[in-house]
């Protein structure tokens, strides 16, 4: 039987062929993973940290992303505006009372985390509806006015955002009387990092268990086929409502932290990039796999880094960018051109190129 | 009264701008269901390509070689980074998309120089008055313009073989291979008249001012266009295009009285709101086709 | 490795050359630019960094300052005006470099504010806005967009005898400072007040125009860019409102007189500044015209120039109390009570050991359109300060009085 | 007598000027096995598109087991007990086989989106019983080589037979099959024939085939109805139909005297 | 003539759908290609028409060629160009686009004759005539598969190749498809048919073969399959020669499929 998933079926039991991780190999290469994240930040400078920590939060928001547009095939570009509603929430959550910005003092970082991701989630489930109603490009583009006028509210309400180009602080993370934000026996970075981290950890887990549910079961019938899911017993409003409410969870969590580190921002940074930047990441990669939107993510974090080293490789670029073809440009170019590369190469994402190699070695001693 | 009809009026010349950059979306989403983000950049480039030639050749002809660069432009564009793409998902071509536009965007901008350019173009400030209504002539250019390119296109797409092969390999790729279609040429033609339509777009949002490398931000307005009159509408894109254009005009003009608390300009987002409230009513747009799913 | 942090070295401050010295002989040090090269904003951020090269160019080909020459080339980085890049960007280089001599953008700067304080580290803001004038490491140079409107709207009452004046702005720290400059002026004398916020694009000023027509002001103050000043004096003179207009330094290029507008604007226009003129402005400009060369007339390359003769005080004051770290040159920033600046700098400027009152610069200097100065515009107003300005008290930034 | 299991009362359809079902009435008794016949675009998917609640009528009164089905959703219906196949196999392409019959379950199995986050207790419990009945109609219906299988890389007539079991997995009172046969040769169609016969035997449930092979029809069917341009034109055992001339003209044609048609 | 010969095909770089297939489509020749499900007999006919691509499948060995040059590696356009027209599994009409603009498609590369084809396919299917402006998604099946078929009499194939036409059609309009495929043979247009309706597809052929398993495991004139023990049995359900066929109610449990190959 030659199947694109052919391989031995080694379970003895359907509650060990349903477990998580459902194969010794799997389990290992889980865990291997994992303590090398956790090892990481002792190696890692502070700036690489950076892009960690921005990372491992983009992968919180893409997995979000991922339920409602990879799983449940709604495409939304309104991810950014979520990301939105949950940074100032927990802003507003923790923010002190006494300043400049709204804030109400509840610093304990879980609390506001929870609250980013619950006040997004009512918003998705607010929304929901309306988006029920669409398909394809219009809920992508409907979604995306979501995303203006959001914009425009959060710069009008001045007490909220600190208004436009101004800004205001981000959320203060405080876990147990003690204030990430301040270097100590381990600096900024690397608390954020690991906060950031466990947060993930937690969150895929919990996403991993949904998709493979009852529950993702129906986001797939509806991205696949609604008309039949409905005639299977599927209600399509009801299940685009949760992929919304949950998506939008996810994004407000992601929110909360994106801005933790920098310890401030303004509202145009919930506008058209940063969706778009999220869908990348689902698409990069590969659309309905949490372990995917998490390589999307990471990658898309690192782009701007990568792009940036390339310029040393060319020579006839001009350092001056009053002179062209510049570093900076060049620079810019290459983050679009290693976009386009990378989808041209594979455009089933990361986890398509994952898929291969794992064929591969599969068929490795049969490959014909 | 004089204030609203100035303002109706200033809306349908932006509305105008507006409908010329829908179009070039509309054509490539008819052809391969995606929507084009390369097209901001494009319709930037074509404004800087004309802005270099008017003074050598004169804006008419300038207008004409700019176009025409373009359109090729996009055809490289098309060749390199869109062709591969054929029977891939359209998402993943729409997200290859984006990143044409950073490329292009930036290579363009680096024509632009530090301050921006001028255009050049006949209109400048020109205008008739009637009564007391003032009727800028670049806008009602861009008017006509826009009327003469949708019924050319109308006319392609009904009649034209290719115009119909255009359509069909949008909705289903296989089966118009099948049918002796080739799609790459679909894909190509689809691009290259998208390319030419951006840059005339680009041409008027630029005219009566400075152009710079910001320029591209206006061709953003025209998504809530092509989801209001439907995607696949080229009637739909122009009466859109209109529509959101006046409105989005009278509110911003009468933006005080009806918002008194709201700072900044409601007339900004209209073209939003209006999108949402008619897509309420009708999720396929005000002329788009309605998918069928016929079990 | 992370242990390594620790060394005794003072961050970018070496005896060995800088990359492209001189003098070989000669230590260097090492300054940040953290600017928009690409983005939105590359037309500040590209000449305002040329402008930084040059000076410290020169300064260097002169021998330096001390022992040292400058190196302000090895760690620039295009910000793309994207707040989390900027901090990523500050994050790359605060190790390496023993100041930041320019920071492009109000909300960016503020992310990396409190990094920077931990750090001791002083920073160069490219922007006017009324807040800097409250904190402990910015070397800010000029008058705010604040004050600046201030002197305008005492202007149009004074010179012009208006009795309303209409602000059009961007929202922000940029156009909301001003807006609110103006608008304590008008109270301050009794004039009416109308507030226009409008957003960037020359296809957006319809409504603007449409609002001015409306309400007939006087006087119209601008803080967008040039773009958008154009369509709106352009649009307003079309449809008969033929007062004047005033500008704060962002809202005027050269460019916008070859745009239709362009004869509205010569008759119309007035800027608003604190610098010299490209023409004017001493010794101090005479040695930037000769560094520009055929760079053309650029506001944003004059302030970068400018701005750079107090981060040379600063520095020579650090290197004369013989503590060249981060620690000695914020001491030696916050105990400078002005700058020469062989006279590009306006009246006032660097004056960071007094408190915010006497650190905020007040005057300002109105241009007229002329086309046959190089940079097309000549003193209309000698260097004033209006009575608003002169008796305001500041006690936080003008934008958050919105 | 009982009420039949299903009654459908004089039904009218149209969209436009097409009238797709013109006043049609029949019923189906418990454990019948009820064929609906009929020219191509007689109306016979459109009557199941009413059935299963996809198209709303203009007219008519449809009833299962009591309950009036007509302006319920789809869903509703499904729970009622109508399950179905499609004529253009409907299949989650991207799902397994397993997953697609497990969605045939969907409103059986118990548990709420919370609980499946955490995917202990009463999540796990679920997952596993109804797997293991799913299981079952795999074996059933001999789909174990394909079970991790997307179906969308499955050949046609396997397909066929996936969508078959996911509606088995509804556990429905009543099954519609549109063409179960279409595109099967002969050996395919005699397991399907064969499926569909121990279905009902052993499932104790009715069923309405829609089907174009008359050899499959007239074999196996209790009851015929024929069906031209949305009107009935015939109903009654197979052998009675086959002899209708009304049905010899519209539908059947010279077919009948082929001798491998009759049986 | 229209060939494969020695063609292994592989999908997504794992599949191995095509073991080794030859088979030949002379000029003017119906041949029906016949097979359970899975056996390949569409992976044959997407390697004829160049659309393996689009289902990531590539041509691992042997080759297709046309009056003996090498096309396996022309695209599809070109191939169509050449006068082989395929009419795809499963309908794939332009939902969207109406009855006549589907047809019109069909005629893309045949643009002179486009008035009178249509006439004629209205004419041989005169519910297409009806709907002409309707939209072809709604359409019922066998409606679709009608205008399936009307589309790609629209153009003057060389070589036709059919995959399933007779799928969800009523018995009436099985004959009349019959019917048009020798008419249209008769004008010199060679037919690759593959049928599940065995009977239909054997009567009109004048060559067949059998795939089991991606492999061709017969290959004879059309009259010697219909001859065939093993065809009769399971392809026709016609016992030994004269004997009716059996009832389906009466097929066994038990029974379980017969393989000719391995
Ligand atoms: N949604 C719809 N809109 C318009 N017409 C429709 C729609 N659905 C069905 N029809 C029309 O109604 C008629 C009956 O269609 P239906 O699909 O029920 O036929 P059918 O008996 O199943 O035919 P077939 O055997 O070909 O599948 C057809 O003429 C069809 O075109
Ligand atoms: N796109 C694809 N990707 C992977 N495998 C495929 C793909 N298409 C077909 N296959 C596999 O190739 C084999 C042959 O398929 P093919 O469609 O050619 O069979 P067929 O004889 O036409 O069957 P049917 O009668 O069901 O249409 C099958 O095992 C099928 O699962
Ligand atoms: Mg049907
Ligand atoms: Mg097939």
């Amino acid at each position: 039987m030659s199947s694109r998933l052919g391989r031995p079926e080694l379970y003895t039991s359907y509650r060990q062929d349903m477990a998580l991780f459902n194969t010794r190999a799997k389990q290992i290469g889980v865990l291997a993973i994992l303590l090398l994240a956790i090892l990481l930040p002792l190696q890692l400078e502070d700036d690489l940290l950076r892009i960690g920590f921005t990372g491992l939060v983009f992968a919180i928001g893409a997995i979000g992303l991922n339920i409602v547009t990879g799983y449940a095939g709604q495409v939304s570009l309104g991810h950014a505006f979520f990301v939105g509603v949950g940074a100032y929430t927990a802003a507003v959550m923790s923010g002190d009372p006494d300043g400049r910005s709204l804030g109400y003092g509840m610093d304990f970082a879980p609390l506001w985390m929870l609250g980013a991701g619950l006040a997004a989630a009512l918003c998705g489930a607010i929304i929901a509806p309306i988006a029920a109603r669409l398909r394809g490009l219009y809920l992508a583009i409907v979604t995306l006015g979501l995303v203006f006028i959001g914009e425009y509210f959060f710069a009008e309400w001045t007490s909220l955002s600190g208004g436009d180009q101004v800004g205001r602080d981000a959320a203060q993370p405080v876990l147990f009387g003690m204030e990430l934000t301040r270097d100590g026996a381990y600096t900024e970075e690397q608390k954020l990092y690991w906060l950031a981290l466990g947060t993930l950890v937690v969150m895929a887990v919990l996403a991993r268990n949904l998709v493979r549910s009852r529950v993702g079961r129906a986001f797939a019938a509806v991205r696949d086929r609604d008309v039949a899911a409905g005639v299977m017993g599927v209600d399509l409003t009801r299940t685009k409502l949760v992929a919304f409410t949950v998506s939008s969870f996810y994004a407000g969590v992601a929110g909360s932290l994106l801005f933790a580190l920098n310890g401030h921002f303004s509202p145009d940074k919930f506008g058209l990039l940063l969706s778009i930047q999220f869908i990348a990441m689902v698409l990069i990669g590969g659309a309905a796999t949490i372990s995917g939107a998490i390589m999307g993510a990471m990658l898309i974090a690192s782009l701007p880094r990568i792009a940036s080293e390339l310029p040393a490789l060319v020579p006839f670029l001009s350092s001056s960018a009053t002179e062209h073809p510049n570093i900076f440009e060049f620079e810019q170019v290459m983050y679009g051109v290693l976009i386009i590369a990378f989808l041209l190469f594979e455009p089933r994402g990361l986890f398509g190129i994952w898929m291969r190699i794992r064929t591969y070695w599969k068929s490795f001693p049969f490959s014909y | 009264m004089t204030e609203f009809l100035t303002a109706a009026s200033s809306g349908l010349g932006l509305g105008s701008i507006y409908a010329l950059l829908a179009l070039g979306f509309v054509i490539i989403y008819k052809s391969m269901r995606v929507i084009s983000f390369a097209q901001p950049a494009f319709m930037m480039s074509g404004a800087i390509l004309v802005s270099y030639l008017v003074p050598t050749v004169g804006f008419v002809l300038a207008v004409i070689i700019g176009t025409l660069g373009i359109a090729l432009l996009a055809l490289v564009v098309e060749r390199i980074a869109i062709r591969p793409m054929v029977g891939k998902a359209v998402f993943v071509i729409a997200i290859i998309t984006i990143g044409v536009d950073v490329v292009v965007r930036v290579v363009a901008g680096a024509f632009v120089g530090v301050d921006g350019r001028v255009m050049g173009d006949p209109w400048g400030l020109d205008a008739t008055r009637i009564g007391d209504v003032t009727i800028a002539h670049r806008h009602l250019a861009a008017f006509v313009t826009a009327a003469v390119i949708v019924a050319a296109l109308f006319a392609f797409f009904r009649f034209t073989s290719l115009g119909l092969a255009m359509r069909a390999a949008a909705l289903d790729q296989e089966a118009a291979m099948a049918q002796g279609i080739n799609v790459g040429t679909v894909f190509a033609a689809s691009w290259a008249l998208a390319g030419g339509l951006a840059a005339v777009a680009g041409v008027f949002a630029a005219t009566g001012g400075t152009l710079d490398q910001n320029l591209w931000v206006i061709a953003l307005a025209a998504l809530p266009v092509i989801i209001l009159g439907g995607l696949d509408s080229l009637g739909g894109a122009v009466v859109a295009g209109l529509l959101i254009g006046v409105s989005q005009e009278v509110v911003a003009t009468y933006h005080r009285d009806l918002f008194p608390g709201l700072d900044s300009n409601i007339g900004y987002i209209t073209p939003y709101v209006l999108m949402l409230l008619v897509l309420l009513v009708r999720p396929y747009g005000l002329f788009g086709t309605k998918e069928i799913e016929r079990v | 490795g992370r242990e390594d942090e620790t060394t005794d070295a003072v961050p970018g401050v070496t005896s060995k050359a800088c990359p492209k010295a001189v003098d070989d002989s000669k230590g260097c040090i090492y300054l940040g630019v953290l600017t928009d090269l690409t983005g939105v904003f590359k037309g500040v951020g590209v000449p305002f960094t040329q402008a930084q090269k040059d000076f410290w160019a020169k300064v260097n080909a002169d021998g330096g300052i001390g022992d040292y020459e400058v190196d302000v080339v090895t760690n620039v980085k295009d910000t793309k005006y994207d707040t989390d890049t900027h901090a990523q960007m500050y994050q790359e280089i605060h190790e390496d470099v023993l100041a930041i001599a320019q920071s492009l953008g109000t909300a960016h700067t503020n992310t990396i504010l409190p990094d920077a304080k931990d750090d001791e580290m002083i920073i160069g803001p490219a922007s006017l806005g009324s807040n800097w004038i409250f904190e402990d490491n910015t070397i800010e140079v000029g008058t705010s967009y604040c004050a600046e409107a201030m002197n305008m709207v005492d202007h149009a009452v004074d010179t012009l005898k208006s009795k309303k004046v209409a602000v059009v702005h961007f929202p922000g720290d940029y156009g909301d400072d001003a807006m609110v400059g103006a608008r304590i002026a008008a109270e301050e004398r009794g004039i009416e007040f109308v507030d226009i916020t409008t957003e960037p694009g020359q296809e957006k000023q319809g409504p603007v125009v449409a609002t001015l027509l409306r309400e007939k002001p006087n006087a119209v103050i601008i803080a967008t860019s040039p773009t958008e000043m154009a369509a709106v004096v352009g649009g307003a003179a079309q449809q008969g409102l033929q007062v004047p207009f005033l500008g704060s330094i962002p809202t005027w290029n050269s460019l916008v007189l070859g745009t239709p507008a362009g004869p509205a604007i010569t008759a119309l226009y007035q800027q608003a500044t604190s610098f010299p003129n490209w023409e004017d402005g001493g010794e101090g400009f005479e040695a930037m015209r000769a560094a520009a060369g055929e760079t053309p007339p650029n506001d944003w390359y004059a302030l970068g120039w400018a701005g750079s003769y107090v981060m040379q005080a600063v520095l020579e004051q650090a290197i004369e109390d013989d503590d060249l770290t981060r620690a000695g040159v914020l001491k030696a920033a916050q105990g400078l009570d002005g700058v020469d600046g062989d006279g590009s700098l306006p009246d006032g400027a660097g004056n960071y050991a007094a408190d915010a009152q006497d650190r905020a610069v007040r005057v300002t200097q109105l241009n007229k359109v002329d086309p046959k100065a190089p940079s097309k515009v000549s003193v209309a107003t000698e260097p004033f300060t209006g009575p608003t300005a002169e008796g305001y008290e500041f006690t936080k930034p003008c934008y958050e009085l919105k | 007598m009982t009420e039949p299991l299903l009654v459908f009362d004089d039904v009218h359809l149209s969209f436009g000027a097409v009238k797709a079902v013109n006043g049609v009435s029949f019923d189906v008794g418990r454990n019948e096995l009820f064929a609906v016949i009929g020219p191509n675009g007689a109306g016979k998917t459109s009557i199941f598109n009413v059935l299963s609640g996809v198209y709303r009528p203009q007219q008519g009164s449809v009833r299962l087991g009591g309950d009036e089905l007509l302006r319920k959703s789809p869903p509703t219906i499904a729970r009622l007990g109508m399950a179905r196949t499609f004529q253009n196999i409907e299949l989650f392409t991207n799902l397994t086989v397993l997953d697609n019959l497990m969605l045939g379950r969907h409103q059986h199995i118990n548990y709420t989106a919370l609980e499946a986050f955490v995917w202990v207790g009463r999540a796990r419990r679920e997952e596993i019983r109804h797997r293991r009945l799913v299981e079952e109609i795999v074996d059933f219906l001999e789909l174990e080589q394909w079970r991790k299988m997307p179906v969308g890389l499955l050949p046609y007539g396997v397909q066929k037979r996936v969508e078959l079991g996911r509606a088995l997995a509804m556990e429905p009172k009543i099954l519609l099959l549109d063409e179960p046969v279409a595109g099967m040769n002969l050996e395919e169609t005699e397991d399907m024939a064969r499926y569909i016969l121990d279905i009902r035997d052993e499932l104790d449930l009715s069923l309405i085939m829609v089907e174009h092979d008359m050899g499959l029809v007239m074999d196996i069917a209790d009851r015929v109805m024929v069906l031209d341009f949305g009107t009935r034109i015939a109903i009654g055992t197979p052998a009675e139909v086959q002899r209708d001339p009304a049905v010899l003209h519209a539908y059947l044609g010279g077919e009948l005297t082929d001798g491998e048609v009759a049986g | 003539m229209l060939a494969v010969k020695n063609l292994e095909v592989v999908y997504d770089d794992v599949v191995l759908a095509l073991r080794g297939v030859s088979l030949e489509v002379p000029d003017g020749r119906i041949v029906a290609l016949l097979g359970a499900n899975g056996a390949g007999k569409s992976t044959v006919l997407r390697s004829l028409s160049g659309l393996l691509d689009i289902h990531e499948g590539t041509i691992r060995k042997g080759g297709v060629s046309l009056d003996g040059d090498s096309v396996g590696h022309l695209r599809p356009s070109a191939l169509a160009s050449k006068g082989v027209r395929h009419v795809l599994e499963g309908r794939r009409i332009f939902k969207e686009l109406t009855v006549e603009e589907n047809l019109r498609t069909g005629a893309h590369t045949a643009r002179r004759q486009l008035k009178a084809n249509l006439e004629r396919v209205y004419g041989l299917f005169p519910v297409l005539a009806d709907r002409r402006q309707g939209q072809g998604g709604l359409l019922s099946g066998g409606e679709q598969q009608m205008l399936a078929i009307g589309r790609a009499l629209m153009s003057n194939p060389r070589y036709l190749l059919l995959d399933e036409p007779s799928l969800g059609l009523a018995p009436k309009v099985v004959e009349r498809i019959r019917d048009i495929i020798v008419e249209i043979n008769s004008h010199g247009t060679g037919v690759l048919l593959v049928e599940q309706n065995a009977t239909m597809a054997l009567q009109i052929a004048h060559h067949g073969y059998v795939m089991e398993n991606g492999r061709v495991v017969m290959d004879r004139p059309a009259e010697e399959l219909l001859a065939d023990q093993d065809v009769r049995e399971f392809y026709l359900g016609l016992g030994a020669e004269g004997e009716a066929r059996k009832s389906f109610r009466d097929v066994k449990h038990y029974k379980r499929r017969k393989r000719w190959a391995s």
